[in-house]
């Protein structure tokens, strides 16, 4: 075994996460180094960081997304380590491989598995390869009369899905035989123009689905475990806004089931960082609750801090340790399941119709107290670029059990205070108040179809 | 902390207290009078500034009331020295004012530069890529050591344009 | 919690009210009258993209379309409204207007009061309190009902003093 | 077992502990009711409770001291129960005794167990009659010749303690025969003016103490618990600034012992909620490391934020179902130690001299992330006024270990931004880094005996 020291990491990315890579580090007496575009210039984790470099202004092709400019900061600044955070370069393998080319340690998976589960077909076909379910479906569709034969044997709905596609995009629904052909078209050069990849498959659509992920660790030598599940199912437009750990859908049995493949998947590739397998769970399966493989994420996630309250381990540092070469086993031992966490995700964007709301913050006051944590760059002053995702913080809460959980997280929403922009507040506080929430009887369609305008308003300025 | 009082216009606080809810509700317009007083509160963010009110304005209070100083506002560098115009890096890398150490620097202090002409290499990434002037201009001024690392942004060179 | 409070002002708790409905509703006008109080608020965001320039809507003419110098203009007296002193509770308790229920109030509204005269009792405890004036005064009016709560420092009666 | 429900709290404290108060109660669902000073009108405990009360003008005792007016608030809007917090009223039995008799229900112990532990010579007899092991030591003094007496048979050094005193207030050390009878009447004559009652007993000095506290938890039935011990030795004045769970001082064996001890005082006399017994423990006593009773605080202490963050217990809303005489039963089986928390108190006070710093906070931005939690009152534009206690807020931090915790607390005091006024903050960081601190080896006279001037003010805004 050997252990390459990391000294300090080049941190490629902004907002929230970058703040988490760089807190994780201070922690291990690493040091940092913010990089940042034009308009974040007085961003928090420029503040925080050791050093900075400015790489390019404010689009994020020119800057966050600009491979040269990041190595070059790296290695102008003696960096011997990347982290990628969530979204912008993260998933992207070929990043990985000029970190890998450079001498940079690319703190994350290796290469060959970005890549491996970058292309959704490949990913499938390893899964179901490892022993994991996966939705009755297919590979690359060749052509129209594929698609047809498939989605007579597959049965109505199903879904096509674009290879390069992911968290949501490249989707669409298909309910009637006779609009497959056109559809199919359609979503194969949409995904074109979207992915530069036209390539699409069908799966079976599962009418009332829950999202339910496993977290899972593995080391360079084998090791593989996971650290629970997550229930993301609350979403707005395929995107989650509240997660959960425990999930309360499921039964023991199939919570150890789940875990158990999502560990068998890992051990199968040899995955060597933290990740996430997404399971897609149909409770109104014919045969009893069903969980297929919906997609791995090679990455941290936005929703990690509900594993790492409930479990006790700082998945950011685990993940950096991993990358110096050392093995989880101590991990094994260390972390034990402890209550419920709740995570909301704070989002610049109206309340309603979830259009994205730049503006200065004027006025700012995060909750407090027991059980709460808070993961925000934002502070009062602070400017919402229209340049980066909508995200500006995230509330945790951490209970004994889920009612305290809730109950905590709905006192915390009602305690902060944000004016100068509009955000998705209201609808949490209104959200955390419905009964489907409240008992945990809830699938990835709730938010579609039961927002009350009114009530979420109603939402606004609690103790105004 | 007492606000500055005048008996004969309305109290601050309650100003301030207006300027936030009509913040927080985003409004545009937010008119109270009183007797012989008169508050009026506007934004016009969107809107080019309107015509002007022929009613004497008692009392305007800007939309977005004057923030205190955010928590952590980076100190902004605007020396007042530093008037002119700059050509500033388009890399991340390293600042070389030649194309090889035993060649003279591509130019210097009272340089007239065209158009197009090569300024100085920014390396990135073992590529060493010529900057070369967007206008006309006279050099000023060198502003970074020959060899020294530059973010994007970094001013190289003031220069007055022709 | 106390928002500030201007009395001559409409109270702010009721302009929040007001601009939450004004909110929720969507409404791109409210206004409200009252005496010689007025409140306005305005929203024209939702107004159609408009993006040619739209009349200026912005602008406001006062309802009581004041003479342009009004607000320099000798001034009005002001509103007989609530200015002037302020007899307030020590206590926190419940307000009475008389000793007992079956006697006279202990001052009413034009009362000439000494100093020392007993104004009102405030009950805490079981603990009946006569609350006196401090100073002679005229009692202008009484701002509190009968039997209801009061905090310390709530405004009992408004008085002019001698 | 009878249940009393409680349905509106009054909080009768301000500051943090009255928004650590209304929050318990939010998240129980409890209505609450804050009561204010003038001074105090737009504090958040105001803001955040469903109700208020102005009580007074600023001075305390015409306020948050007030009985009759806060009684009166109680009565007016209904409460029918009355949290006292720390400080304030919370330790005064009669306060305790006119609560039940106005048929307000007193979140506390009862009325004689306050009354008891606030004589502290009572207090000692009453624990060496249940077995705690005291300090030799006397009853009250009668004579100078009785003093003699008693510290030639203790030896010297000796303290000589008022009464009526408590947490660090009305102690003299003797350390020469010669002046005891001088220092004596002194003392008497302190403890009159400041305690009215100038009762005082001798107790042996230990020169090289660690202050060590047990929370216990008691219930209507006669149960009760602890729930670990707290390390305070880092003080100031007397005053604790640093808390800690677990004590790096305590051997298994010694802290079983402890434990066993302070369990057992509060089971022989029926002690009914959350309770501290704080105890002076002698590293260096010629039979080893000895523990020996001080006082008992019969109340929530500022400090109770470590020990929830290692028991995974919320100790105030436990505090509150014992009033309403739920058992405790379901508290022994939930508890379970976990990692290593440290608290540092931010007082608006001088680094050096400890003189208090009212004025207006103009910038804040307190840290968060993974392990942090912060208890404070205070925003962006709050003004501390001279009328209180200096203490702005808490910064609380959880590791899965001391080291962790440590390196978090650090990474939490660089990030947190504090300006307008000066504060105890660069103290804070300098201790941090002392490697006394960091090894765990020290005792109360820590910060007295080391405080480096020059290395404290350098601790100035870091990351400006």
């Amino acid at each position: 075994m050997t252990i390459t020291p990391i000294r300090k990491v080049l941190v490629a990315n902004r907002g929230e996460i970058a703040l988490r890579v760089i807190r994780a580090c201070r922690e291990m007496g690493i040091r940092t180094v913010a990089v940042h575009s034009t308009v974040d210039e007085s961003a928090l984790h420029v503040r925080f960081a050791d050093e900075s470099v400015c790489v390019g202004p404010g689009p994020a092709t020119q800057s966050y997304l600009h491979i040269p400019n990041l190595i070059s900061a790296a290695e102008l600044t003696g960096a011997d380590a990347v982290h990628p955070g969530y979204g912008f370069l993260s998933e992207r393998a070929d990043f990985a491989r000029v970190c890998g080319k450079c001498g940079l340690n690319f703190i994350g998976p290796r290469p060959e598995h970005m890549a491996m589960m970058g292309d959704k077909v490949r990913a499938r076909q390893t899964m179901a390869e490892a022993g994991v379910p996966i939705l009755p479906g297919t590979g690359v569709i060749g052509s129209p009369d594929e698609a047809l034969e498939a989605a007579a044997r597959i049965g109505l709905p199903v879904i096509i899905k674009a290879s390069a596609g992911g968290g949501g995009r490249g989707m669409k629904i298909v309910r009637e035989m006779d609009v497959l052909v056109q559809t199919l078209a359609t979503a194969q050069a949409e995904a074109q123009a979207a992915f530069g990849n036209g390539d699409v498959y069908l799966e079976r659509y599962v009418t009332s689905p829950r999202h339910i992920e496993i977290q899972v660790v593995g080391d360079m030598y084998g090791g593989g475990i996971d650290l629970l599940e997550r229930e993301c199912s609350i979403q707005r437009r395929h995107q989650k806004i509240i997660e959960e750990a425990p999930s309360a859908a499921l039964s023991p049995e199939l919570r150890t089931k789940m875990r158990e493949a999502a560990v068998r998947a890992i051990k199968a590739i040899g995955y060597q960082s933290v990740g996430t397998l997404e399971f897609l769970l149909d409770e109104a399966a014919p045969d009893g609750p069903s969980f297929y493989f919906m997609e791995m994420n090679t990455r941290i996630q936005v929703e990690h801090c509900v594993t790492e309250m409930i479990t006790g381990v700082d998945l950011v540092q685990e993940q950096i340790r991993l990358a110096t070469g050392e093995p989880l086993a101590h991990l094994d031992r260390e972390h034990q399941a402890r209550g419920h966490a709740i995570e909301c995700r704070i989002n610049a964007e109206d309340p309603i119709n979830f259009s994205p709301q730049p503006g200065t913050i004027t006025a700012l006051h995060f909750p407090g107290g027991y059980g709460v944590r808070i993961d925000s760059h934002v502070y009062q002053g602070y400017k919402v670029t229209p340049y980066y995702d909508s995200m500006i913080g995230k509330i945790i809460v951490h209970g004994k059990d889920r009612p305290q959980a809730i109950a905590r997280m709905r006192r915390a929403l009602d305690e902060t205070v944000l004016e100068g922009i509009r955000t998705n507040l209201p609808l949490h506080r209104w959200l955390l108040k419905q009964e489907a929430f409240v008992t945990g009887r809830y699938d990835t369609h709730f938010l579609e179809n039961n927002l009350d305008r009114e009530a979420v308003l109603a939402e606004l300025d609690p103790l105004g | 902390m007492t606000d500055p009082a005048d008996p004969k216009f309305p109290d601050l606080r309650y100003v301030r207290e207006l300027a936030k809810v009509f913040r927080q509700y985003e409004l545009d317009e937010l008119e109270i009078e009183a007797g012989d007083q008169r508050i009026l509160l506007r934004q016009s963010d969107h809107a080019p500034a309107a015509a002007v009110a022929p009613a004497p304005q008692v009392v305007h209070v800007p939309a977005a009331a004057p923030a205190p100083r955010a928590a952590v506002e980076a100190p902004v560098a605007a020396p007042a020295a530093e008037v002119g115009e700059y050509i500033t890096s388009p890399f991340v890398g390293t600042f070389y004012r030649s194309a090889r150490p035993d060649t003279p620097a591509f130019v210097d202090v009272g340089k007239r530069v065209a158009a197009g002409d090569a300024v100085c290499i920014i390396e990135a990434m073992k590529l060493f890529n010529e900057i070369e002037a967007d206008w006309a201009c006279v050099v000023e001024d060198v502003l970074v050591e020959n060899a020294s690392p530059v973010e994007y942004g970094t001013k190289l060179f003031r220069v007055r344009k022709l």
